[in-house]
């Protein structure tokens, strides 16, 4: 541990006690408030470095261990520890904090503090799940997370932001209920443990573990989200606010490809043999179904919404190929999407902000006016199609490359995603961007803001730099990955 | 000759008679008060008779105080209906509607 | 009585012969014993008609006799009061209902009655010897109150009505009172019998009698008596002549039987305070002329006068106000008893050397 | 006969309240109209004078006394040292509301003090007379509060509904009783599982007694089919007796049924058993889906303790020291997020308004931002929403359920609590997302400031550290069995 | 069968049966006896002159509904006091203390009701 100090806790609590003094300090000066979010979410990144410095990335095991009891009647402690696969999303989600906070700088007039508060509580509950070892801890900070969002969604949304936030309760509190009672089966499985890691060991017969992996899928599926349980996602997108879906896209996403990783694996790996073949099949739908649905998409927030899940069939894909490259590439793909998508929202909610609407036949000849943003915009969609030199190339490629290994025609159905992530992004950006003024509003828009720029740039760097040299994220995910595929190659019946 | 089971039939027939007067009776909400009373009053005659079988003066201690409760209970019941007929001007039970249970 | 049961037992069998000889029998003396008692009440009221004269210094009745013998002048008075009662038009107002309007005289006297099946005469001389026998007379003192509010209730007249709910009122306001001054009896006692009781007052003389320790409890006793048979002065429920009673529709025989069933709980009241307060049968003293009187005697002698105060009463004083006897019987004699019966108990409960330097441990 | 003196130190709480009572009820007689506040402040020391004398006494071994007919064990005295703390919040909640509704009276305070000796003797009870006894004098002090708002026609009509099912509630209780002791020939609840053992029972008798008892017992736990009284109870009464019927009497319902039914009747388990299956189900279900239909939210949440019940049923089907300590847990949660909600109610309420309609909740985040973050946490604990305690409540009983081998239940269980989400939602959603309809803000003293907070903080904080209270329950079991 | 504990009460039955005859006997004779010539006038209730205003089973004031409460509470007392009365002398101190505390506890009531008035009639 570094410097013998209990970082995850830090990085876990910091941002949620931020959170509570916004909450405390309500709208009374606004200003004040708006500087202690961005304070609060700048610290938490500032303590995610010395977690990424200090990580030994030789190692698959976990690092940054903190222990201690909980509540010792059902033997649950307090344990937290990263690894490879925890790792990198603690980092995106810090990261993606900041940005967070800026973009809702002035587009956000009431509730301030509660909508900074919220965001804050939700980054710190964010890192509690990645971080959390013991199932109780990750089951609360994994429920927990729906709570601001929800609220997010609810308060700030669009305007049938009811209907949206209800659905998107339900849907992922359903899902997580039945993990609930797997890891209930679980504790009572190895005679009383909420470990995970000890979860990892135990071996268990394949009907029951069968009947886990659904119980996980439940839950897991529902926040990727795998086709058909998505519907929730272009819903609460649309009706979230800038933010909210910045970091619905960037981290939520990610919790669903996380735990499939942390729990279905590891846990259940015989059923994850099993029952890989229809992950997959799930996944290329997800790819290539969804890719054709966003083309037909006449929103702008609802194409990008549908193109998460279209990415994000990739991760799963990634994960259930059972080899190094497709796994390390869904990882990369949850990293590159959490930037491009989360960039691709800020992009929409820049535009949102001038003319309030987000139909695509409201917009055109955006770059007449707006050059700046038109450039930046640009650069994500390339990415959000997969062009080599960005981050969105890498994953794919190497998920590309993974299923070509297990099976010649996993990896055509996902290469079409090549082709269609290009034609609806490119056609978005074509409709919006170029072209003729087609509405007099867009006469009035103005290039964006030195704030708005500051985020985009960031984004861009991120989304540049890791499509350019990937190497930084994917050598501390690669011991653990290793580990994992080990672990599961071994049968646990 | 008089035996247990007698009583014990008679004590059921007589329950039995209670709880349907509550549960039949439309009109009248004293009529529940005199089945509810109905009701104690077969199964404190359970359980005199099951004291006597059983040469165990428990039995008849716990008649003394459920009839004592019964008391306290009807004397809360009439005065909860006094005030009902105050407000409603009707003890009928059909008329009990403003809450629908 | 041997060759009567078998007698009996030839004509219905021996299980049946044996239940009628019985029944046969408790009937005969149920009737020795409800006969006198009726006569008793007629009289009863011939006496109180002539103590009363006599006391306000009138003659009272005089005039009908027994086959004209002149020295009987007025003792045939009860026997006319009867035969005019019976030929009297019974009537039954419109609007009432008619089985409660007469089921409720029959109600009135039959708990007035069936009270004397526990009553004691002498040790011996008792119709049902039962173990809860003052339970049983109060319960059927207490069931009087059934009579009176359903004639007023089946009168349907607002005087009736009142008239019973004051009544009821006052009965079983009183009845707290007269139930807590036997609970001062019972715990001298130990006892439930009557009989039983009467033998805890044996000794020497009358000041055995738990009259003397109870004294508080023994006013108390007979006036809740006299209020609970509803006479003067708290005969507020009927004021035949002033206000009108529960019984102001009532006529002819079911208004006599009303009277009668007040005439027979006023004796009963009476007898019951001889047998708990006066010591029953027992002689004032227990020495030579005294003792040798029968007991029954010395009983009947003790209710009469008792009875005599009842008279007495009705002659001297006002009647009360409703609230004055409302607030006697709750607010002066229910926390007089309660406050006696901790005094008793605590008085019982002293140390044995304590009661002994006690100068009346006559009692304890 | 040789009396001897019993030994009185289980029972001096008991002794000290009910001679506190008659301090209240006479101080507030003699104290006049200008002295309103006397019984309150008096009501409240009550409380806190039975806390510490509980507390002297607690002792973790198991006492009888009175001829075996009260116990003091550790469950009795834990469940003792919660109640006293839940009915003085019901009275500092309660104040202002009922100041402003005349109904401030000494006779609120005594009759919330008996309920309160009620509980306390129904959960010390070790032989069925002193059982019923216990449960009659809650069950009649908790009717005459219902009808205490004596104009009110609603409240009158739900006073004699209670009281009338109320009582045919405990007619069935009796009756159970009495075949039991019919079976067994003694009123001890430690001797009818000794006559059980010993085979001197009479079996059929005893299943009719049985069948009769727990009829009874989910008359008074408002579990389904026998729930019908309390959305009318809960709607019709004032929203402080709502509050006191859906809190204490809940903590004493466990200690009742842990008496008769565990301690009782442990050795038919597996007869019971089946009997709590089909009314936890059903109490799951119907609680669970006629709560989504309620317009009010006092009816709602009547429903939603329909619905608790039924998960708290889950801990004794459960059976063992797990399952029933799992079970008081949740009661205690349940308690605690009964007294914030119905708290909420009543400090929205004002003269003359009820706030008892789930529509008077919209833009309360608007109106009192702290409120509305209070209501929200106890809304989502309702929900079973993690890190609120309401999770760990359903968390140790599935697990206890789980261990006991009905996997089918729980999950059953799981998908009920899904759809119980939604009705909690909506008030979230009311809160936050809608617009006042009337915008002033929600303003009320300090006192209540702090319980509402300290409230609803309890719920997050045990729910982050639910090690206390989880120890504290199982170790309220274990030294009691 | 009459040699049981329930032989002494049957001649309270018969007793209770022979108070019923005579009451009913007596209504007879003046039933058969009397005259009855009813008339509208004679039937109709007594109310002062006038014919009845209103139904006479009406509403009555609170307070004898008060006392018969009270009266049954008070009741349930002796009740309760005639066998602790009977077994005083077996039961001791402790038994007469356990019962000051039972009276105690009504006579707390019994202030109560005092000084709320229940027993005032004016």
């Amino acid at each position: 541990m570094l410097f013998g100090f209990p970082l995850l806790s830090l990085i876990i609590w910091l941002p949620i006690i931020f959170g509570l003094i916004l909450f405390v300090m309500g709208d009374r000066n606004l200003r004040a408030v708006r500087w202690v979010a961005l304070i609060g979410s700048v610290a938490g990144f500032l303590v995610a470095l010395p977690l990424y410095s200090g990580f030994d990335v030789s190692l698959g095991s976990m690092q940054f261990v903190e222990h201690s009891p909980w509540f010792e009647r059902l033997n649950v402690y307090y344990h937290l520890g990263v690894d490879g696969i925890s790792m990198p999303l603690i980092l995106l989600n810090s990261f993606t904090t900041p940005l967070v906070v800026i973009a809702g700088w002035e587009v956000i007039k009431e509730r301030v503090s509660q909508y900074m508060g919220a965001f804050l509580i939700m980054s710190g509950v964010l890192n509690g799940v990645f971080a959390a070892l013991d199932a109780i801890l990750f089951y609360s900070f994994w429920e927990a997370s729906l709570v601001p969002m929800f609220i997010i969604i609810g308060v700030w949304g669009g305007p049938n932001r009811i209907y949206a936030a209800l659905k998107f309760f339900l849907y992922t509190f359903l899902g997580s209920l039945l993990m609930l009672v797997a890891l209930i089966y679980l504790y009572i499985a190895s005679d009383g443990s909420f470990s995970i890691l000890d979860y990892h060991q135990l071996s268990i017969p394949l009907t029951a573990q069968i009947l886990i992996f659904i119980g996980f899928m439940a839950a897991f599926a529902v926040k990727v989200p795998m086709w058909p349980v998505h519907t929730w996602l272009p819903d609460a997108h649309v009706e979230a606010p800038t933010g909210g879906s910045v970091v619905l896209a960037a981290i939520l996403l990610k919790l669903g490809g996380y735990g499939f990783l942390r729990f279905s694996l590891p846990i259940a790996p015989d059923a994850s043999h099993e029952l890989a073949g229809i992950v997959i099949a799930l996944s290329l739908i997800a790819i290539v179904y969804i890719g054709i649905v966003a083309i037909m998409q006449r929103d702008m927030k609802k194409l990008v919404a549908y193109s998460s899940v279209s990415h994000m069939g990739f991760v799963t894909l990634g994960f259930f190929l059972f080899n190094p490259i497709g796994m390390e590439g869904g990882m990369v793909q949850m990293i590159s999407h959490g930037f491009i998508s989360g960039a691709l929202f800020l992009c929409v909610g820049v535009l949102y902000d001038r003319l309030h609407t987000r139909q695509i036949a409201d917009y055109g000849g955006v770059v007449n006016k707006m050059p700046i943003f038109a450039a930046f915009f640009m650069l994500f969609a390339m990415a959000n199609s997969g062009l080599p030199g960005t981050s969105g190339f890498v994953g794919e490629f190497m998920v590309i490359m993974g299923s070509m290994e297990v099976n010649f025609w996993y990896a055509f159905f996902a290469a079409l995603t090549l082709i269609l992530g290009a034609s609806y992004s490119l056609w978005l950006y074509k409709k919006v961007i170029f072209g003729p003024v087609a509405n007099p509003n867009v006469e009035g828009m103005k290039d964006i803001s030195a704030r708005e720029f500051l985020v985009l740039a960031v984004l861009a760097i991120a989304v540049l730099t890791l499509g350019i040299y990937p190497l930084p994220l994917t050598e501390v995910m690669h011991a653990t990955v290793d580990n994992l595929l080990e672990h599961v190659s071994h049968s646990k019946l | 000759m008089v035996s247990l089971s007698h009583y014990l039939v008679l004590g059921a027939v007589l329950f039995t008679i209670g709880v349907v007067g509550i549960f039949l009776n439309r009109k009248n909400v004293i009529i529940l008060l005199m089945s509810i009373e109905l009701m104690l009053l077969a199964v404190n005659m359970n359980f005199v008779a099951f004291s006597h079988y059983l040469q165990d003066m428990a039995g008849q201690v716990f008649v003394f105080f459920i009839l004592t409760v019964a008391a306290a209970e009807a004397a809360i019941g009439l005065a909860i209906l006094v005030a009902l007929f105050r407000n409603l001007r009707t003890i009928n039970v059909d008329d009990l509607d403003q809450l629908k249970g | 009585m041997d060759s009567f049961q078998s007698l009996f037992e030839q004509l219905f069998g021996n299980e049946w012969g044996a239940f009628l000889f019985l029944s046969t029998k408790i009937l005969l003396l149920i009737l020795a014993i409800v006969i006198p008692l009726l006569l008793a009440v007629a009289y009863l009221t011939f006496a109180e008609r002539k103590i009363i004269a006599y006391m306000q210094v009138r003659v009272g009745p005089n005039r009908v006799t027994f086959f004209s013998i002149p020295w009987l002048g007025g003792w045939g008075q009860p026997i006319a009061d009867a035969v005019k009662a019976i030929m009297k038009e019974i009537i039954i107002p419109t609007g009432a209902n008619k089985f409660l309007f007469m089921l409720a005289p029959v109600l009135a006297i039959t708990p007035a009655l069936a009270a004397w099946a526990v009553v004691p005469f002498s040790p011996e001389l008792v119709l049902a010897d039962i173990d809860a026998a003052l339970l049983y007379i109060m319960a059927m003192v207490a069931f009087g109150v059934y009579g009176i509010i359903i004639a007023g209730w089946a009168s349907n007249s607002k005087y009736a009505f009142l008239g019973a709910m004051r009544s009821a009122a006052q009965v079983i306001s009183y009845e707290l009172a007269m139930g807590f001054a036997l609970v001062c009896v019972l715990m001298m006692s130990s006892s439930l019998n009557l009989g039983e009781i009467v033998a805890g007052q044996q000794g020497d003389s009358f000041l055995n009698w738990y009259m003397f320790p109870l004294f508080p409890m023994f006013l108390v006793y007979f006036i809740s008596g006299v209020a609970e048979t509803n006479r003067l002065p708290f005969d507020m429920p009927e004021g035949e002549s002033e206000i009108v009673g529960f019984h102001v529709d009532y006529s002819g025989m079911a208004f006599t039987i009303f009277f009668l069933a007040e005439y027979a709980n006023m004796i009963l009241v009476a007898t019951l305070a001889s047998i708990m307060f006066l010591g029953g049968w027992l002689p004032p003293v227990d020495i030579a002329p005294f003792n040798l009187i029968p007991g029954m005697v010395w009983l009947l002698l003790k209710i009469a006068f008792m009875l005599f105060f009842f008279l007495w009463f009705r002659a001297t004083f006002p009647r009360y106000r409703y609230d004055q006897i409302m607030r006697l019987g709750w607010k002066v004699f229910i926390p007089i008893t309660l406050i006696w019966i901790v005094v008793l108990g605590t008085v019982m409960h002293l140390p044995e050397a304590v009661l002994q330097s006690f100068p009346l441990n006559l009692w304890f | 006969m040789d009396f001897l003196l019993p030994d009185f130190t289980p029972a001096y709480p008991e002794i000290f309240l009910l001679f506190m009572i008659c301090v209240v009820m006479l101080a507030d007689l003699f104290a006049g109209e200008k002295n309103k506040l006397l019984s309150f402040y008096l009501s409240l020391l009550t409380l806190a004078g039975c806390m510490a004398v509980s507390y002297s006494v607690y002792s973790t071994e198991i006492r009888y006394t009175f001829s075996g007919m009260f116990v003091s064990d550790a469950m009795s005295d834990t469940l003792k040292l919660m109640i006293y703390p839940t009915v003085a919040a019901v009275l500092i909640y309660s104040r202002s509301y009922l100041s402003l509704r005349g109904l401030l009276k000494g006779e609120f305070f005594c009759l919330a003090l008996f309920a309160t000796l009620g509980m306390m003797v129904m959960v010390s009870a070790s032989h069925l007379i002193t059982l019923y006894l216990g449960l009659e004098l809650l069950s009649l002090s908790l009717y005459a509060m219902v009808a205490l708002q004596r104009e009110s026609s609603i409240a009158t009509e739900a006073a004699i509904k209670f009281f009338v099912l109320g009582a045919l509630a405990s007619g069935f209780l009796l009756y159970g009783m009495s075949m039991l002791y019919g079976a067994t020939g003694t009123l001890h609840i430690t001797e009818l599982v000794q006559s059980m053992q010993q085979g001197i029972a009479d079996r059929n008798i005893f299943i009719v007694g049985l069948v009769f008892v727990v009829a009874g017992i989910s008359f008074k736990l408002s579990a389904v089919p026998f729930h019908m009284w309390v959305p009318d109870i809960y709607e019709g009464a004032p929203t402080a007796i709502t509050l006191f019927i859906g809190s204490a009497p809940k903590l004493a319902a466990f200690g009742f049924v842990m008496r008769l039914l565990v301690e009782g009747l442990g050795e038919l388990a597996t007869d019971w058993q089946g009997m709590l299956v089909l009314l936890s189900v059903a109490s799951m279900t119907v609680g669970n889906f006629v709560a989504i239909a309620q317009q009010n939210i006092k009816r709602m949440l009547a429903y939603s303790t329909i619905s608790h019940i039924g998960f708290v049923l889950l801990g004794f089907i459960a059976i063992g020291e797990n399952g029933y300590s799992s079970a008081m847990f949740y009661i205690v949660a349940y308690v605690l997020m009964t007294l914030g909600a119905f708290g909420v109610i009543m400090l929205l309420s004002r003269e003359g308004f009820e706030a008892d309609q789930i529509t008077d909740f919209k833009g309360l985040n608007q109106r009192n931002p702290w409120l509305a973050f209070m209501m929200l946490i106890i809304m989502f604990s309702m929900a079973g929403v993690p890190p609120m305690i309401g999770f760990y409540a359903k968390l140790a009983v599935f697990q206890a359920v789980l261990e006991a081998g009905y996997v089918w239940l729980v999950v059953v269980a799981v998908v009920l609590a899904l759809i119980g989400a939604f009705y909690y939602l909506r008030i979230v959603k009311f809160m936050y997302f809608d617009i006042a309809e009337d915008p002033q803000p929600v303003l009320f003293k300090s006192d209540v400031r702090i319980l509402i907070s300290a409230n609803g903080l309890a719920i997050l904080l045990l729910g982050i550290f639910p090690q206390a209270l989880m120890g504290l329950s199982l170790s309220a079991i274990q030294y009691s069995m | 069968m009459l040699d049981t504990m329930l032989g002494n009460y049957f001649p309270i039955l018969l007793f209770v049966f022979i108070g019923l005859i005579v009451g009913v006997l007596c209504l007879a004779a003046g039933w058969f006896l009397a005259p009855n010539n009813p008339d509208d006038e004679k039937l109709s209730a007594y109310e002062c002159g006038f014919g009845a205003f209103e139904d006479a089973r009406m509403k009555f004031d609170v307070r004898y509904y008060l006392i018969a409460i009270l009266f049954i509470l008070f009741d349930l007392e002796i009740a309760f006091l005639f066998p602790w009365a009977v077994a005083l002398k077996e039961i001791g101190w402790f038994g007469f203390v356990a019962m000051l505390m039972f009276l105690g506890l009504l006579t707390v009531g019994f202030i109560y009701e005092w000084a709320k008035g229940a027993l005032e009639w004016d």
